[in-house]
């Protein structure tokens, strides 16, 4: 480990069942960091350096790579699955490492007074359910319009799949919406029974938590049996280029949730493009793959790491970091509007702050829509309700503590 | 039996349509089970293997037919040339279009198909039409009627007996050129015995069928064959005239017993412990 | 001839009418005969001729339709085949159906299986056995703790895996296979298998033997071991044998009583040489060449 | 009392609305019909060496993949067709060549284990050469739907029942009434019986694996059409083990009725009794099923006769 | 020359019994032994002291390879003796290894169950009640978690009474698709959080931590205590090394042979007084009692925090079964072997390949590196069946009966 080298493992998963999920997301932190190299020397003069492992999505392979690449210099990881997450948690206050899970992982990790070093910025899966079932709630014309309403949920049948049921359960309660609830296995390729029963209860929206090929599948069923797509909002893992492309026409109007635009439109973009593949120096074959939905997401994955670690040179005055440095980086993220463009991302996304309690950042939520082409953002940022899913939140994360014998930081 | 096929058993390689010389079998990697092993069968003879349990006969004819393989078993040393090629160099299956055939110990039917279709597959690689088949066919129910009986049984649910005819109507079924029979008599009735025997002299004489056989029924195989080999361990140790071979003092004493008259009852055989020779 | 003059116990066995259909086809036909203690009792027949499946009947592997069985003066009925080794009967293949993983010494041993009841369950048989209420609590815990044992080889267990041992290699040294003890079945010679098998059989301290062709397959010399042996076991333990074999000179030579069966159906019985003479059986089964040879004796 | 018996009779209580029960009945045969051209592959390959070939799945992937990559390259579709079919006929030779022919006479495990080996294989070729993205199929199989009496049915799955049904007659004709049918199942049966009567074991082998490769490559561009080609696509072959042991291994028909059955039931069972228990229970309904089918039939439906006898 | 039985008699049974014949492999096994448990984290503690290497280099090591290997020696060895000794294919391992993690967890949390009230506002309540109290000892649920898949298994091993080979093996599927299907939908099973993700709560062994961590003041100062890596390494050590005798001991006694026998020919087997379905019923039990012992030893020294049905899913099932396969059906050994040949194998390819790429220049990817990893896995297997198809422990036998004859063949 050279003394002026800041060093990255990145767990990716171009193999295997979610590989052409896990591909786009890979290149999109990879491309940003090779990027920052190439275009400003690194952060604040020190190199990126980085190094794939694949998981192939599998939980004991993620640990393999997390306990292989921990002694190099690790300081954060991205784990980009839910399992491994979950699995890293309870070792990360001893090995010094923080987790970042850009719009996944464990919910009830943002509240960042038991969970110091795991970060969920910029937002959660529950708060992702909120604000579904107010952009819904505006769509009809009035949260009180909700009552009597159905919504159907499609989901992964995994932790993944689950995290929003909580949460949709109890807006139901409070809204007098009805609840219908459609698990799907793995991989999902079959789902012919689920869309009957939609056939049979016809919820007036339906929104899907799938994952892999189960989201292609679940558009192109939506299709068949005539249910409007407009009316149907997939999770921001449900709503990428490779969700849809595949169904060919099929997914026309089909809305996904996101927190950040969609495209290569903005000048950082095109300059990846330009200083990246241009000159021959990305990813081979990676350039289709840059402004995907995805690889903007991956991007953005890297882009809080190197902000925290910006951050935490300047607090701590030194050129690399280590992991409580950078896990202080992380937890004082601060990225303001100014600064998304002055990274040449204006517009890109809203400010993201994260504080010693709450490490969601609190981003808001998007709505994109596929016009058969490319995906659109048709909506504005929804706040999510934050007074029905921050108690939730912390609710669950002091049952954790309990059972863990944690006692919460003073924030 | 042939006068002519005799003398040529005897004396030599001129005539020898089946010649294994000194091969050495080995199983599994580690097992020796061969020694080095040299017989010849000569064109239209019948020559028995004779042999202890465990003496190594059925490993010899395996190897010929080149099935061994098929048991983790290798030849290691020496030749084996049918009709002059190396058996070696022949997939199992071009052995049987060359006309030998093997009937296989422990009567190795197909226990999911008919009587019927078993004897069809023996049928396999021939290409003179169906009606030289049911022809075939016939004749074998002729030889086993038996077998007539149960034909459309699985072939899997017949008596033992009805297996072992079920095997060698199979291999008679592919119209051998060279029949190698590994204990054809076990398990049949007395009646039976002779009637495969006779079976074995009839292909010989009248279709010029060669024949190698490997019998525990000395008395039986010595009666019909023309010449003999003696194995021992995985050694030849005795080979001859079948007839000076039952004339043997050593090959009476052990194999044949004394007939007739002096002939001694089972149940008076003393119990004294002989060398074992098969467990050398 | 000097089997004449044995003697022999009261009916070990009797097969009353017994007939075995599958589907259309009839294996037996209303066959009866009774088995006597310590007799020698060879079934002989052509090929399909039933004999097989009458000792399949014997040792409950096939149900027949109709027809009786009696053994040890209980008729049984529908009886599992593990039930009939339970009470003392026991059986060799005509196919050799031996375990084929495991060797010489350890298919010997199983033979032994139902003599290891495991010291726990001994002592719960000679204390509690007849207590019906602590039963259900008792036996399960004899059980287990004899499982325990086993598990960690130890002790009580242990003594008794020895003992066990001992009865199997006497076994072992009876049918001469010492050399052989470690060897994998799977690898042995058609002849030692089926000595082997009789071994198995052995083991179990039969009072009924099967025997299903022993002898075939092997040599003069080897069939003369195989005679010994089975007339030692019936000489020294007393055992009953019944036994399939084609080979007449054998069947004659030691049986004691005979009994010919034919498309299912029992033709003649009674003495060897009764039935040698019988001129239905040498149509059906010993055919006219044989019939020389047996004359000339 | 009233509710487990509405819990009970769940899956016949969608009959209430005639249309809809119906078309459960129909989306559960078709979607039957999908996994059973899985399944026959499964059972060509049984049929000829008592092989359980793990790599069935991928093998449709392979397939699928293939197609998919050629008419990706530009190529006519017929023509891409063709060039699928020449390499699975190619592997079925590779395969012969460098497996099957150094295990004849092995225990099925054994066999069972090379196949995965070989699914491991090439599954990570088939990626390695193509690529792990997703990839569309599109061959022409009609999109859509259509609505007799207000019952959904789909033009894919018609389709596939279709090409299903004249699979099924091919090869049941081909492999019943021919001589290499009876090979087949002396092969099954015995290998080393069966080289000593003669039979080719490599050639049959070779066809075995080349018709299977076939079929897997119907049902890789069907499934394909569905759900796009990618690696999720070998998973179906857990789809259709339950069809396969309910029809039987070695039985082509069995395959189908097999797959109807299956069909059918995990349908009515996710539709009827999913909802009171949380759903997702298709995939182990499909497998009780199948075993309270072999309870009363170990062989399944038509499978050969478990022979026992002593 | 020195591995000769030659001069090794035993005068009596007892010894004849013992599980090795020759003094060589006897003291091959108190090697190995003295290794696993001495050599091996002396060695690495002293190490790690000296400089020569990285504390996570060693907590690597023990975490991510031996306690994996550990775990899966274990599944292996439950897995063998059903099929292996048994003869029955189950490909529901990693199913009864769930029913064992499951188990430890609700066993380490008091078995909890649920209570909802409705309070005034119309807001739901609720509160986890304990059944009993909670066990904190890692050894005693890893034994708890054994008895309760025992049972399960027996359930499962119902029908093999009447289902045979792939049949059956395809049957048990259908326990691998129920009861991961259980484990994320009972709720009770992971104490009711939303994500269905269970996690094992602090436990400790003689005053050790065993998982979780501990904050105790010491000189007036906070502590965190953390787990050592060596103290699970040891533990799950102990407990594979002491099942594995236990499996010897059951498969070679009367046990072993009974199930032996089924597998080699059930008929035969009933015919000399063996019951069919209570020999298996065992077998199912055995095995699922070691699988799940296995599986609560994923939870609690391996995983720590896992989802059922991702952790136990079919693919670790089939991972399994070839171990059993590869290292030789029948062979205690070979579970052993198995397991590091299906464990370590990857693993190594994973950091070798790079690394012999760049020596000839090559840039290897990570998805590269799995694809080239999968393709050499699965042609290694292959060959390996094709050399030996009677699995690793075989070829072990058959180079030691090499060796005994050596120098002189045959
Ligand atoms: N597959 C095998 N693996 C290992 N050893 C074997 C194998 N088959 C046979 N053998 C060994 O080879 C030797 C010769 O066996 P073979 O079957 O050739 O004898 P045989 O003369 O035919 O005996 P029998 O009269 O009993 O049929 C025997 O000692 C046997 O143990
Ligand atoms: N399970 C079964 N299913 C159908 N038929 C059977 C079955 N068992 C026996 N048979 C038939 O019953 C008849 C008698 O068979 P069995 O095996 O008893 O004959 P066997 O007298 O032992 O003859 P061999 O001397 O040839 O062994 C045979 O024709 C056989 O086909
Ligand atoms: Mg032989
Ligand atoms: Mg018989």
């Amino acid at each position: 480990q050279a003394a002026d080298t800041q060093y990255f493992p990145l767990f990716t998963y171009r193999t295997g069942p979610y590989a052409p999920n896990g591909i786009p997301s890979a290149n999109g932190i990879a491309d940003y960091f090779n990027y920052v190299n190439l275009k400003h020397g690194g952060v604040g003069g020190v190199k990126l350096v980085w190094e794939e492992c694949e998981t192939g999505y599998n939980t004991k392979k993620g640990v393999e790579c997390y306990e292989r690449l921990k002694g190099k210099g690790t300081t954060v990881v991205f784990p980009y699955s839910t399992g491994i997450t979950y699995k890293l948690i309870p070792n990360a206050d001893k090995d010094k490492v923080s987790i970042l899970t850009v719009g996944y992982g464990r919910t009830d990790a943002s509240d960042g007074r038991v969970f110091p070093w795991t970060f969920t910025t910029p937002t959660t899966y529950w708060s992702q359910a909120s604000a579904f079932i107010k952009y819904i709630g505006a769509q009809e014309g009035g949260m009180g319009k909700l009552k009597g309403k159905k919504i159907a949920l499609i989901y992964h049948n995994s932790a993944y799949g689950k995290e929003p049921i909580r949460t949709l359960e109890l807006l139901a309660r409070k809204l007098g919406y009805k609840l219908t609830l459609l698990a799907v296995n793995h991989p999902g390729q079959e789902q012919k029974a689920t869309w009957l029963q939609i056939r049979r209860e016809r919820p007036d929206w339906v929104l899907l938590w799938g994952w892999g090929v189960m989201n292609q599948v679940a558009i192109k069923e939506a299709t068949n049996i005539g249910f409007k797509m407009d009316r149907m909002i997939g999770v921001w893992w449900s709503g990428a280029e490779q969700d849809v492309v595949p169904t060919g026409d099929a997914a026309k109007g089909y809305k996904a949730g996101t927190f950040h635009a969609a495209g290569s439109d903005f000048p950082l973009i095109k300059d990846i493009k330009k200083v990246v593949y241009d000159a021959g120096k990305g990813i081979p074959g990676g350039d289709k793959y840059v402004g995907q939905v995805l690889w903007n997401r991956g991007m953005v994955n890297a882009i809080f790491a190197t902000e925290a670690m910006r951050a935490a040179q300047k607090k701590f005055g030194v050129k690399v970091v280590n992991g409580e440095q950078m896990r202080w980086g992380l937890e004082n993220l601060n990225i303001t509007a100014e600064r998304w463009a002055e990274l040449g991302l204006k517009g890109f996304m809203q400010p993201v702050k994260n504080t010693c309690a709450d490490h969601e950042g609190n981003g808001p939520v998007l709505i994109q829509q596929w016009d058969g082409k490319k995906w659109n953002i048709v909506s504005d940022f929804i706040s999510p309700m934050r007074e029905v899913v921050r108690p939730l939140i912390e609710k669950s994360a002091a049952a954790y503590a309990k059972k863990n014998n944690i006692t919460p930081r003073k924030c | 039996m042939s006068e002519a096929a005799a003398t040529n058993g005897a004396n030599g390689a001129a005539e020898a349509l089946l010649s294994v010389n000194n091969i050495e079998v080995i199983y599994d990697h580690v097992i020796l089970v061969l020694k080095g092993v040299s017989l010849e069968v000569p064109r239209g003879g019948i020559v028995a293997l004779l042999g202890a349990n465990g003496a190594g006969k059925t490993t010899t004819l395996k190897s010929i037919s080149n099935l061994l393989g098929a048991e983790r078993g290798d030849v290691t040393k020496g030749s084996i040339l049918y009709d002059g090629i190396p058996v070696q160099s022949l997939d199992p299956n071009d052995l049987v279009r060359r006309g030998v055939i093997q009937v296989m110990e422990g009567r190795h039917c197909f226990p999911h198909l008919t009587v019927d279709e078993n004897l069809l597959t023996g049928a396999y690689t021939r290409r003179d039409g169906g009606g030289a088949i049911r022809e075939s066919m016939d004749m074998v129910y002729e030889y086993f009627p038996r077998l007539k009986e149960r034909r459309s049984a699985l072939a899997g649910y017949i008596s033992g007996g009805e297996q072992q005819m079920c095997a060698i109507g199979r291999a008679l079924m592919s119209n051998p050129s060279t029949m190698l029979l590994d204990e054809p008599s076990m398990g049949l009735a007395p009646q039976l015995v002779e009637e495969i025997f006779e079976i074995v002299k009839r292909l010989n004489e009248q279709e010029g069928v060669s024949i190698l056989l490997a019998e525990q029924n000395t008395n039986m195989a010595l009666r019909y064959a023309d010449y003999g080999y003696i194995l021992e361990s995985g050694r030849v140790v005795m080979d001859g005239e079948a007839k000076d071979l039952a004339e043997n003092e050593d090959v009476k004493e052990f194999y044949l017993g004394v007939a007739g008259e002096n002939r001694k009852s089972f149940r008076d055989v003393k119990h004294y412990k002989r060398r074992k020779r098969w467990l050398a | 001839m000097k089997h004449s003059e044995r003697t022999f116990g009261d009916t070990l066995l009797r097969v009353d009418n017994i007939t075995l259909r599958f589907g259309g086809v009839k294996a037996i036909t209303d066959v009866s005969f009774d088995i006597h203690e310590r007799q020698i009792f060879a079934i002989i027949g052509p090929n399909g001729a039933g004999k097989t499946s009458m000792l399949n009947v014997i040792n409950g592997f096939y149900h027949p339709q109709e027809g009786t069985i009696t053994y040890k003066g209980n008729q049984r009925h529908q009886m599992k085949p593990h039930e009939a080794a339970e009470t003392g009967i026991a059986r060799t293949f005509q196919n050799v159906a031996l375990f084929r993983g495991m060797s010489t010494l350890d298919n010997v041993m199983t033979g032994r299986l139902l003599k290891m009841s495991g010291p726990a369950m001994r002592y719960y048989h000679r204390q509690f056995a007849d207590m019906p209420v602590i039963n259900y609590l008792t036996y399960p815990a004899m059980w287990f703790g004899d499982f325990l044992l086993d598990s960690l080889y130890w002790g009580p267990y242990q003594r008794e895996e020895l003992a066990h041992r001992k009865a199997a290699e006497e076994v072992i040294d009876f049918l001469e296979i010492q050399s052989i003890r470690r060897t994998p079945v799977g690898r042995l010679p058609y002849g030692l298998q089926k000595r082997v098998e009789l071994g198995r059989a052995l083991a179990m301290e039969p009072d009924l033997l099967l025997l299903d062709e022993p002898m075939a397959g092997m040599n003069l010399e080897e069939k003369e071991d195989m005679c010994r042996f089975v007339i030692d076991v019936n000489d020294e333990f007393g055992t009953t044998i019944a036994l399939i074999e084609h080979d007449m000179g054998v069947v004659m030579d030691i049986s004691d009583h005979v009994v010919v069966l034919n498309y299912g159906r029992k033709i003649a019985e009674g003495t060897p040489a009764e039935v040698q003479a019988d001129q239905d059986v040498i149509d059906a089964y010993l055919g006219v060449a044989h019939e020389e040879d047996l004359i000339e004796k | 009392m009233g509710e487990i018996w509405e819990f009970i009779l769940a899956p016949v209580l969608i009959f209430e609305s005639w249309q809809f029960g119906m078309e459960v009945v129909i989306s559960g045969l078709l979607a039957g019909v999908m996994y059973s051209l899985v399944a026959l592959g499964f059972v060509l390959i049984y049929k000829a060496s008592g092989m359980f070939n793990f790599a069935q799945g991928v093998l449709v992937l392979f397939a699928a993949l293939n197609l998919a990559g050629f008419i990706g390259l530009g190529i006519p579709i017929p023509l891409a067709i063709l060039l699928t079919i020449g390499i699975m006929i190619l592997f079925a030779v590779v395969v012969e060549y460098l497996i099957l022919r150094h295990l004849v006479n092995q225990e099925q495990i054994i066999l069972f284990m090379a196949t995965i080996g070989l699914a491991f294989f090439l599954s990570a070729f088939g990626e390695t050469i193509w690529g792990s993205d997703v990839k569309k199929l599109d061959v022409g199989i009609p999109q859509g739907r259509f609505e007799p009496f207000g019952i959904q049915i789909q033009y894919l799955e018609l389709t596939a029942g279709a090409v299903a049904a004249a699979l099924v007659t091919g090869l049941a004709i081909f492999f019943n009434k021919t001589k290499i049918g009876r090979a087949l199942r002396a092969v099954a049966d015995d290998h080393q019986a069966a080289l000593s009567v003669g039979i080719n074991l490599r050639t049959i082998w070779i066809i075995v694996w080349a018709v299977s490769g076939i079929v897997a490559l119907v049902a890789g561009t069907m499934w394909g059409a569905k759900s796009g080609v990618q690696f999720s696509l070998s998973e179906i072959a857990l789809k259709a083990l339950p069809v396969l042991i309910l029809g039987g291994f070695e039985s082509i028909p069995g395959a189908i009725i097999g797959g109807l059955i299956i069909g059918l039931g995990e349908k009515l069972a996710e539709v009827g009794w999913g909802p009171y228990v949380g759903g997702a229970i298709e995939d182990w309904f499909a497998y009780i099923l199948a075993m309270v089918f072999l309870v009363f039939r170990p062989q399944g439906l038509f499978g050969e006769k478990i022979i026992e006898r002593v | 020359m020195f591995y000769r039985e030659a001069g090794q008699f035993y005068t009596s049974y007892a010894k004849d019994q013992g599980i090795f014949q020759l003094k060589q492999d006897k003291f091959g096994l108190w090697g190995i032994l003295f290794i696993a448990f001495v050599v091996v984290p002396v060695g690495l503690y002293l190490m790690v002291q000296g400089g020569l290497m990285a504390a996570s280099t060693k907590d690597y090591l023990y975490n991510s390879i031996f306690l994996l290997l550990l775990v899966n020696s274990m599944a292996a060895l439950g897995l063998n003796i059903l099929t292996g000794y048994c003869g029955q294919i189950s490909l529901g391992t990693a199913a009864f290894m769930g029913v064992g993690a499951f188990t430890a967890y609700k066993f380490s949390t008091g078995l909890n169950y649920r209570i909802q009230k409705e309070d005034e506002a119309g807001e739901l309540i609720s509160q986890l009640v304990p059944m009993l109290p909670p066990i904190d000892n890692p050894i005693l649920l890893v034994l708890i978690a054994g008895l309760v898949t025992a049972v399960v298994g027996v359930i499962f091993g119902l029908p093999s009474l009447r289902i045979k080979g792939f049949y059956l093996a395809v049957a048990t599927l259908a326990a691998q698709f129920f009861l991961v299907w259980c484990f994320s939908r009972v709720e009770w099973l992971y104490d009711y959080v939303s994500s269905s993700t269970i996690q094992i709560p602090p436990l400790k062994l003689f005053g050790l931590v065993v998982t979780g961590s501990e904050t105790v003041m010491r000189d007036g100062q906070e502590v965190t205590i953390y787990p050592a890596a060596e103290t699970k390494y040891l533990i799950c050590l102990s407990l594979v090394v002491f099942f594995a005798f236990v499996a010897k001991n059951m498969v070679r006694g009367r046990i072993g042979r009974a199930w032996m026998a089924i597998r080699d020919m059930d008929i035969a087997a009933q015919l000399i007084g063996i019951r069919p379905l209570a020999t298996k019923l065992l077998a199912f039990a055995v095995s699922s009692f070691f699988c799940g012992m296995a599986g609560a030893m994923s939870l609690i020294f391996y995983l720590g925090a896992l989802e059922g049905a991702e952790a136990f899913n079919i693919n670790e099932s089939f991972a399994v079964l070839f171990m059993v396969i590869i290292g030789g059906l029948g062979s205690i050994t070979g579970s052993f072997l198995g397991a590091a040949f299906i464990t370590l194998i990857p693993i190594f390819l994973v950091v070798s390949l790079p690394w012999l790429g760049g020596q000839f220049g090559i840039p290897v990817d990570a998805a590269m590196v799995e694809h080239i990893q999968f393709m050499i896995f699965g042609a290694l297997i292959i060959i390996f069946l094709i050399m030996e198809p009677l699995g690793l422990a075989r070829l072990w036998q058959i180079g030691k009966e090499r060796l005994r004859q050596w120098p002189f063949p045959y």
